[in-house]
């Protein structure tokens, strides 16, 4: 039960993109269309159990005082891991993620999980604790991908349901459409955690 | 004493401006560039007007109503300039459903997210403009041809290209008629192609002397924003008469009349201090002048002002007013 | 909270730790690169090799390894098709730079031996989604299946051309053009020499 | 590429923040006072110009003769997050009064991902050195501008009741995304 | 082995080491001095920045307290909303003792609503007590009673004070109240104060602060005190926990025991406690209306 | 020629000057009155008299003990009633002398003759000595005691004493009417307060739509060396004593200093004429003019009355009731002045005018978002940012009031007058200001 808690609530008491707000360039430069972020926060969340698992081994073995360059080695390697891989069996969507493939050491939620839980909690709960994160964070980047292909493209994960030459709105696809969806996504869910608390 | 006797701090006279005489005073100053639009493109124009105000006001009054849960305020005339504006802003041939996608993104994102009139750091007509140009590319870049389209009220009839388009596409070359006095004289009436209501120059000053006059509007703002407008394009045709466009053109052109009088001088989104007023207009005619010359777009009025909307801000604090018994200025 | 009994921070233990920590992590990323390595390079290659495929008729030979460039067009990638030792095309890896986005546009020219274009495929390009991209459809670049660029004009119609333009993307149809026009000369000077 | 269009792009047409989305957080996060605002953008620009500098030459001189680029993200994570702790280090006994104003954002940039970005994308371009550390300059120049321009709307918006649902993440998105398409009418200008 | 692999450990260990040993030195030599202690203590304190203590924020008053600690005592320092027990984990953390202090919670000193105190006079301004209490005495014409705009509900940051409606007169919600004290400062009037909690809650005060003569008083007001002495006099004698000063009648809450005599005496209903009091005997109860306790 | 005025902001209200033809009646004398202690700017008074005692007009019956403060006589012959605290005309109680009249018996060292003396026969120090004695205080409604102003500290001289003939307030015609029924003793006034200042010149400003009352002072002060009169355009607030320095001699009186730092004592003709009065006659000031007028009223006048009469003798001198029609009541003009609860209270020093206002006139308009149509700024003469100290002040943020220079303000009300957006600007501004000086007095203790 404690452990479905902590699983849990990466999607949305603690969900790192409308709870949390971290990690938001990743989550706005790559969700113009679902599948693209799917595949960010699947990425992120190998990456996010990897290093939680890694760390919460390593806990007793780590001074205090190099903790942070150690997280961040284990995080790195683990990103360059995911990287090359991605590189090597799914080069399309490697190439549609760019530069944020690296990035994702330097996502807030990734080092704010090994710092605040990994490196003090038991392996189980921290490999929970990443998965349920971690996919929260995916939840989060699909949705918003959905929304804005749906917007954007009038298709769906690629599947287009309106007839061949639509017009759409296209901004929702563009820079602007990604802060403006997430912006009133999130007002959405504050309206509605607030209607539910 | 028969009643209850009202007290309030001074002062207890009023003077007889208000918000909603402002407002639709614009609206007044609209009128003959709407007048223009119906004589030009008739009644797709005036159905796009009609609809564009219907929407912003329909949209003012379901948000505040259904949203923020507060009285409605769409009869104050702001919606309706919006709405005004921005259907002055697009083609007469625009289908309903993208005027209303852009209607909800003027009012809607652009003024009520930020608490309604007031409040709202970007021009809503113009946000709602550069949305739907970036959202619908193709309906925004086609313009249905002065006069010839004006009584068929379908849409899709003959096209013709504005003249800035045709500048950004062919250069100098694809504009022959340039430094001609019959172009100036179409561009001034509006025999051109163009949004709705940016073609008439002459309809459009007419307006705007009036907010003058009415004391709705300073000249600042318009005349600086044109007279930087000219000044930067004027510096590259004089490099290249060849290459580039002679500054009357470009201020009689396109939306900057339009700009400069009508969006340029909104009030709420704008800097309130006559020396902040001059900067932002420099820099809008500045930027609009860099775009039209080097941008991908053929026109830049709707972005420079756009751009200069968000340094109102930093121009308001720097540009405060001169203060009574204070020469020396203090932090 | 457990009782957490950790290594104390001493010089020793933070280098000996932190250097481990890297050698570990070093070894398990030459590791990694040296199991994806070629794949990854495959990948590269197969995205050509799919290219080739499309714009070529067919070829008996590998185009790939037979690939050469020409000093006079820099940048651009011959691959000859030949089939039976008989040479029935020649697909040119091209580029433009004249698109709206930030990156080349990269293509795939096939021509058949008259100098005909055969087909066009996009290698790469960063353009606007739902603007530029539209060059990947199919609609637009099927105007240039079975084309003479001898009679057929390579640029849009704005300029005199023979190519319809995507709407609202006339700056990227004519980059296409450019990166496909640049191919056509390339091989044209290749061929009349 | 002449430098005045790599400067012109970077700050302008393809500015990181509003067209690239790298460095959202601290664009987010330290944007709600002018003055903190400049400061952040001032220690950012230190930073990114120092960072982009060695990290050019450890992937010059390091792991592209050694054939190891897939190393690059490991090193230079390392190297900024590095440079970032000596700077702060260095600033907070040096100059106590530089470091009140710029050093207090520092931990802030280990973070920033257009640090390692700008490092990345600089290692996946064709610039030289020069270029290189002038293109890092304008980015951070630009991150400066949207930072500022962002600030200073924010600070208007805090002196208004905006609706309650709107209030913090929600309005500064939007405004944020307005920005951007804004900074639209710039794009082709390079 | 691997070239590749070989290069890249030695590499990364060289950068790592090279890193960590360069970092050493640079905090070994430019090491500035700073009170970590202000840091943890700001980590206790519950972050709300309310400003209760008197101190901007709390790392204000975690500065304030270890600079307290270094002089021995904590002489007084309290965070309300964190209450005794932050006070006393952040006490056992520095190592000094902290007074204690019972709970409390903000009474509002006045029971002219608006059928004890009907309008007079019209108020047309800005919705704040402070601006209509520089103007005039108030609708009532009492120029100690409730304005009833609702100052102390805008300066309340959790939500624990609202606006009666009906009474027009503002209600604490006992529950969410802190005792910040920022509604004190918030009210022109001066009507609110800060009580203890009183025993199961129970506590009795007078909800008036008029000092003006009974007749005056009673004129603007038919809740007001009017300074009769009545509830003095009903005071156990033991306790004698009530003062009459200035025409308004005052009870001390740390000698009040809320046993509740003083309320059904009261002729003006004036005395307001949280709990029923006992059933007034009939004289008393034709005088006063029952007190209308929150 | 072009009208001078003061160069940046101002509006220009309706005038209304309905009473400006009514010549100055002298009110009955009441039964009762009551005397206010702080009729001035400072320290209240302090009483010298008590319960039972007999006073005569003119006695003095409080006396100001700090450097800013005043002394208050008796405008009545009676008993002294009470001394207690009295409803005063916002409803909160102030301590007052009240008074039981008894006849018109005045001080015998007053002289009331209606002759006019012309040659003033004492030096500065007892001219300024005798308006203290005299307890006059500024008549243009700040109250600041008079003699203050004529102690120069240390270092400081004046060159020109300004009269201030501009009642710029809309509906009030009291000076208006006492330029023209007095103005050869408002003159010798002049003269008197030249002397006191140690200046060779005095300007009087008049705005221009008084002409009978510029052409009379000019016409007397011909004769006269270095008094000049000035007409000035009608402007809003011109009678603010830094606009009106600015209009008249072009000079700006730096922020937080006084007219003294720019050569200059600026002086309502009330207060000249007052001055004339204590000098000359030996006469306190116990009696001055007040406007009663109002655009629904059957009638209006201008009165002659004695400190502490209850406002609504006036109103009954007119036959004017309160009825439905009146909702609001304001002591002063409608644009500084203060509404007030009722007609019960007494006149005193300040009080130049009540004027009442029907119920299309009273309430103030439904307030709306701020356009930020810097209408405000625009009208603001201190050159601030009206709208901006209003948000400050609204969300309590006082260091940026006192750094946007609320403490310069002068609550003139063009910017609450001009917002079309009807927002309480001054409200908030007042609110603001207050705490500023709060913040700054706490500052100073430090
Ligand atoms: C956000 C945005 C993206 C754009 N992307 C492209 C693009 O990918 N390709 C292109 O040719 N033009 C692009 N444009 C430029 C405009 O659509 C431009 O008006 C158009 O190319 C003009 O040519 P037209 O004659 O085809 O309408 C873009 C404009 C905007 C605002
Ligand atoms: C907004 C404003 C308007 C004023 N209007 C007048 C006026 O019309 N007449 C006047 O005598 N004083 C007016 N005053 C007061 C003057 O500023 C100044 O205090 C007075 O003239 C000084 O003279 P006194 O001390 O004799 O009253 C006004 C003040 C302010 C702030
Ligand atoms: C919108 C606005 C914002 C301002 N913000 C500041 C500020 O943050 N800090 C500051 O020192 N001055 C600021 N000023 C300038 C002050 O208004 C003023 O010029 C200065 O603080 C003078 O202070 P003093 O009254 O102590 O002489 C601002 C001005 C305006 C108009
Ligand atoms: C002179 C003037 C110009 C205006 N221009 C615009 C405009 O360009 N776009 C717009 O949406 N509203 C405009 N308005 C209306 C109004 O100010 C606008 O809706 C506010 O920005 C909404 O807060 C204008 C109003 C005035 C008085
Ligand atoms: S009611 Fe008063 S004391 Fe209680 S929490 Fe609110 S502001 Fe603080
Ligand atoms: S208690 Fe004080 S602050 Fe609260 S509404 Fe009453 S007068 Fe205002
Ligand atoms: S801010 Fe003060 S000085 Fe300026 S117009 Fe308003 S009331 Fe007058
Ligand atoms: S006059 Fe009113 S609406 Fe105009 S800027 Fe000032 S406060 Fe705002
Ligand atoms: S994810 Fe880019 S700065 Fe945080």
């Amino acid at each position: 039960m404690k452990l479905w808690r902590e699983f849990s609530k990466g999607f949305f008491k603690e969900n790192a993109v409308f709870v949390l707000l971290l990690g938001m360039c990743p989550t706005l430069a790559v969700t113009g269309s679902a599948i693209n972020g799917l595949g960010m926060g699947l990425a992120t969340t190998a990456v996010l159990v990897g290093s939680n698992l890694v760390i919460s081994l390593l806990k007793r073995w780590i001074p205090d005082k190099v903790r942070i360059p150690v997280f961040i080695v284990v995080i790195a390697s683990f990103v360059t891991i995911i990287d090359l891989s991605m590189a090597a069996y799914l080069p399309d969507l490697h190439k549609a993620l760019g530069i944020f493939i690296p990035l994702i050491v330097v996502n807030c939620i990734i080092l704010g999980r090994a710092e605040a839980f990994a490196s003090k909690r038991g392996v189980v709960e921290s490999l929970i604790d990443g998965l349920g994160m971690g996919l929260g964070f995916a939840f989060a980047l699909t949705l918003l991908g959905s929304v804005r292909e749906i917007l954007g493209a009038g298709s769906i994960f690629g599947w287009s349901f309106l007839p061949e030459g639509s017009t759409t709105i296209l901004l929702f696809i563009l820079s602007p459409g990604a802060f403006i969806t997430l912006g009133f996504l999130i007002a959405l869910i504050n309206v509605m955690r607030r209607r539910f608390a | 004493m028969s009643r209850n006797l009202v007290l309030s701090l001074s002062p207890h006279d009023k003077g007889g401006e208000n918000v909603q005489k402002i407002m639709w005073g614009v609206v007044i100053a609209l009128s003959p560039a709407l007048l223009a639009s119906f004589y030009y493109f008739g009644w797709n124009a005036m159905r796009v007007v009609l609809l564009g105000m219907v929407f912003c006001m329909g949209t003012e009054y379901l948000v505040q109503t259904f949203m923020i849960k507060q009285k409605s305020t769409f009869m104050d005339g702001s919606a309706a300039v919006t709405g005004l504006l921005l259907s002055f802003n697009v083609p007469a041939s625009i289908p309903w459903w993208q005027l209303l996608v852009g209607s909800v993104v003027a009012i809607g994102i652009a003024k009520m997210a930020f608490g309604g009139l007031g409040k709202n750091p970007f021009n809503p007509a113009l946000v709602g403009r550069a949305f739907m140009l970036a959202s619908f590319p193709v309906h925004m870049t086609s313009w249905p041809k002065p006069l010839e389209n004006a009584w068929s009220f379908g849409v899709d009839a003959v096209t013709a290209a504005t003249p800035l388009g045709k500048l950004s596409e062919g250069g100098v070359a694809a504009l022959p008629e340039l430094g001609s006095l019959d172009l100036y004289k179409d561009l001034l009436l509006g025999r051109v192609g163009g949004c709705i209501g940016e073609t008439a120059a002459i309809a459009i000053l007419i307006g705007g002397v009036y907010m003058l006059f009415r004391g709705i509007i300073t000249w600042h703002i318009p005349l600086i924003y044109l007279a930087s407008l000219a000044a930067t394009t004027g510096i590259f045709w004089m490099l290249d008469p060849g290459k580039y466009a002679d500054p009357l053109f470009h201020v009689l052109a396109g939306g900057a009349m339009l700009g400069a009088w009508f969006m340029a001088t909104d009030m709420v989104t704008s800097p309130m201090t006559s020396g902040g007023q001059v900067i932002f207009a420099l820099g809008g005619g500045v930027i609009c002048g860099l775009i039209r010359l080097f941008g991908a777009y053929p026109e830049g009025c709707s972005y420079s002002i756009l751009i200069m909307n968000a340094f109102v801000p930093l121009i308001d604090r720097a540009f405060p007013p001169r203060r009574f018994g204070r020469e020396v200025k203090h932090g | 909270m457990a009782e957490r009994k950790k290594l104390p921070s001493t010089f020793f233990n933070m280098v000996v730790v932190l250097t481990l920590v890297c050698v570990v992590s070093a070894l398990a990323l030459g590791f990694t690169y040296s199991r994806t390595k070629d794949a990854i390079a495959q990948g590269k290659i197969n995205k050509i090799l799919d290219a080739l495929k499309i714009v070529l008729p067919e070829f008996d030979n590998n185009p790939y390894q037979e690939k050469y460039t020409l000093e006079t067009a820099p940048g651009l990638i011959f691959y000859p098709a030949l089939r039976d030792g008989k040479r029935v095309g020649t697909a040119v890896q091209t580029f433009s730079s004249q698109g709206f986005g930030s990156e080349d546009i990269r293509l795939m020219v096939g021509f058949d031996v008259s100098g005909r274009i055969i087909s066009v495929s996009v290698l790469g390009q960063a353009e606007t989604p739902g603007l530029g991209t539209k060059m990947e459809e199919p609609s637009f670049r099927e105007q240039f299946r079975d084309k003479d660029p001898a009679s057929f004009k390579l640029s849009v119609k704005k300029d005199g051309g023979d190519v319809d333009a995507i709407t609202a993307a006339t700056i990227s149809s004519r980059a296409f053009c450019d990166g496909v026009d640049k191919a056509y000369t390339a091989l044209q000077q290749e061929t009349e020499r | 590429m002449s430098i005045f269009l790599i400067i012109v792009g970077a700050i302008f047409v393809n500015n990181v923040v509003l067209m690239q989305f790298l460095g959202i957080c601290p664009f987010l996060g330290v944007s709600t006072k002018v003055k903190t605002a400049t400061g952040m953008s001032a220690a950012v620009l230190f930073v990114m110009t120092l960072a982009t500098l060695i990290t050019f030459l450890i992937q010059k001189l390091l792991l592209i003769p050694l054939n190891i680029e897939f190393m690059q993200t490991v090193s230079f994570i390392l190297v900024i997050a590095s440079l970032v702790q000596m700077v702060e280090l260095i600033l907070k006994k040096v100059s106590p009064p530089l470091y009140q104003a710029l050093g207090v954002f520092l931990p802030l940039i280990t973070t920033n991902c257009a640090i390692l970005g700008v490092a990345v994308l600089v290692s996946r371009s064709t610039f030289n050195l020069v270029e290189a550390v002038v293109f890092s300059m304008a980015t951070a120049i630009g991150f400066g501008l949207a930072l500022v321009l962002f600030a200073g709307i924010r600070e208007r918006l805090d002196l208004y009741e905006i609706p309650e649902a709107m209030k913090g993440a929600p309005i500064a998105l939007i405004t944020a995304g307005l920005l951007s398409l804004a900074f639209q009418g710039f794009s082709g200008m390079v | 082995m691997n070239p590749v692999i070989v290069y890249s450990v030695v590499v990364l260990g060289l950068v790592a080491a090279g890193a960590a040993v360069i970092l050493f030195v640079v905090a070994k030599k430019f090491k500035v001095d700073e009170d970590p202690r202000i840091d943890e203590v700001t980590e206790m304190l519950p972050g709300a920045n309310c400003g209760g203590c008197g101190y901007p924020g709390c790392r204000g008053l975690a500065e304030a307290l270890v600079r307290a600690t270094d002089k021995g005592d904590l002489g007084g320092l309290m965070c309300p909303p964190g209450g005794n027990e932050t006070m006393a984990r952040i006490g056992e953390y520095l190592g000094v003792a902290v007074e204690e202090a019972g709970p409390t919670v903000a009474v509002v000193r006045c029971g002219g609503s608006r059928a004890k105190a009907p309008a007079k006079l019209e108020y047309d301004g800005p919705e704040r007590c402070s601006i209509a209490h520089s103007l005039f005495a108030g609708e009532s014409g009492c120029a100690y009673g409730c304005l009833g705009l609702g100052d102390c509900v805008t300066a309340c940051d959790f939500d624990a004070i609202h606006m009666n409606r009906e009474t027009g007169l503002p209600e604490v919600d006992e529950e969410k109240c802190v005792s910040c004290g920022a509604c004190v400062t918030a009210c022109p009037r001066n009507l609110i104060e800060i009580r203890p909690l009183g025993r199961n809650g129970r506590r009795v005060w007078v909800a008036c602060m008029n000092r003006e003569p009974g007749g005056v008083a009673r004129k603007a007001c038919k809740a007001a005190c009017i300074g009769c002495g009545l509830c003095v006099k009903a005071c156990p004698e033991k306790i004698q926990a009530i003062t009459l000063e200035n025409n308004l009648a005052y009870i001390d809450p740390a000698k009040c025991i809320a046993c509740g005599l003083c309320i059904p005496v009261c002729p003006t209903g004036a005395i307001q406690a949280t709990f029923e009091p006992v059933k007034p005997k009939p004289k008393a109860a034709a005088a006063a209306t029952a007190p209308s306790g929150s | 020629m072009r009208l001078r005025t003061f160069p940046k902001g101002g509006v220009h209200p309706s005038e209304n000057k309905i009473s400006a033809g009514e010549t100055i009646q002298v009110l009955p004398i009441p039964s009762r009155v009551q005397l206010h202690l702080g009729q001035h700017l400072g320290a209240p008074a302090v009483p010298v008299v008590s319960k039972g005692d007999r006073v005569r007009v003119g006695s003095r019956i409080a006396e100001g003990k700090s450097f800013i403060s005043a002394h208050l006589h008796s405008s009545v012959s009676g008993t002294v009633a009470k001394i207690d605290d009295v409803i005063d005309a916002s409803g909160y109680r102030r301590p007052a002398v009240v008074i039981d009249v008894d006849g018109d018996e005045w001080e015998a060292d007053i002289d009331r003759s209606p002759e006019l003396i012309r040659e003033i026969k004492v030096d500065a120090e007892t001219i300024v000595e005798r308006i203290k004695a005299a307890g006059v205080v500024g008549l243009g409604g700040a109250c600041f005691p008079t003699h203050v102003k004529y102690i120069f500290p240390e270092g400081k001289r004046a060159d020109t004493v300004i009269i201030n003939a501009v009642e710029c307030e809309p509906y009030l015609t009291s000076d208006h009417r006492l330029m023209l029924e007095r103005a050869d003793e408002i003159l010798v006034g002049v003269q008197i307060l030249m002397r006191a200042a140690r200046v060779e010149s005095a300007i009087i400003g008049i705005e221009a739509n008084k002409p009978d009352a510029i052409e009379i002072m000019s016409r007397k002060a011909r004769s006269l060396p270095g008094i000049e009169v000035i007409p000035l355009k009608v402007q809003y607030p011109q009678g603010a004593e830094k606009q009106l320095i600015k209009a008249l001699l072009n000079r700006e009186v730096p922020s937080g200093r006084l007219p003294l730092d720019v050569g200059c004592v600026v002086n309502n003709v009330g207060t000249a004429l007052a001055v004339y009065e204590a000098v000359q006659k030996n006469k306190p000031l116990v009696e001055r003019v007040v406007t009663f007028t109002g655009r629904h009223l059957p009638a209006t006048g201008n009165f002659l009355v004695r400190l502490g009469v209850p406002a609504a003798d006036m109103a009954a001198h007119l036959g004017i009731e309160l009825d439905e029609e009146t909702a609001k009541v304001i002591s002063g003009g409608p644009m500084m002045g203060k509404a007030i609860a009722g007609l019960d209270v007494p006149v005193t020093k300040g009080t130049s005018g009540i004027v009442l206002l029907s119920e299309s006139h009273a309430r103030r308009h439904q307030v709306q978002n701020c356009i930020r149509c810097s209408r405000c700024i625009t009208v603001c003469p201190m050159g601030l940012e009206p709208w901006l100290l209003e948000k400050m002040a609204q969300l309590d943020r006082f260091e940026e009031c006192e750094s946007a220079g609320a403490a310069d303000c002068i609550e003139c009300g063009s910017c609450s007058y001009t917002c079309p957006s009807s927002r309480p600007l001054l409200d908030f501004i007042r609110y603001g200001k207050v705490n500023v000086m709060r913040i700054r007095a706490a500052r100073r203790q430090k």
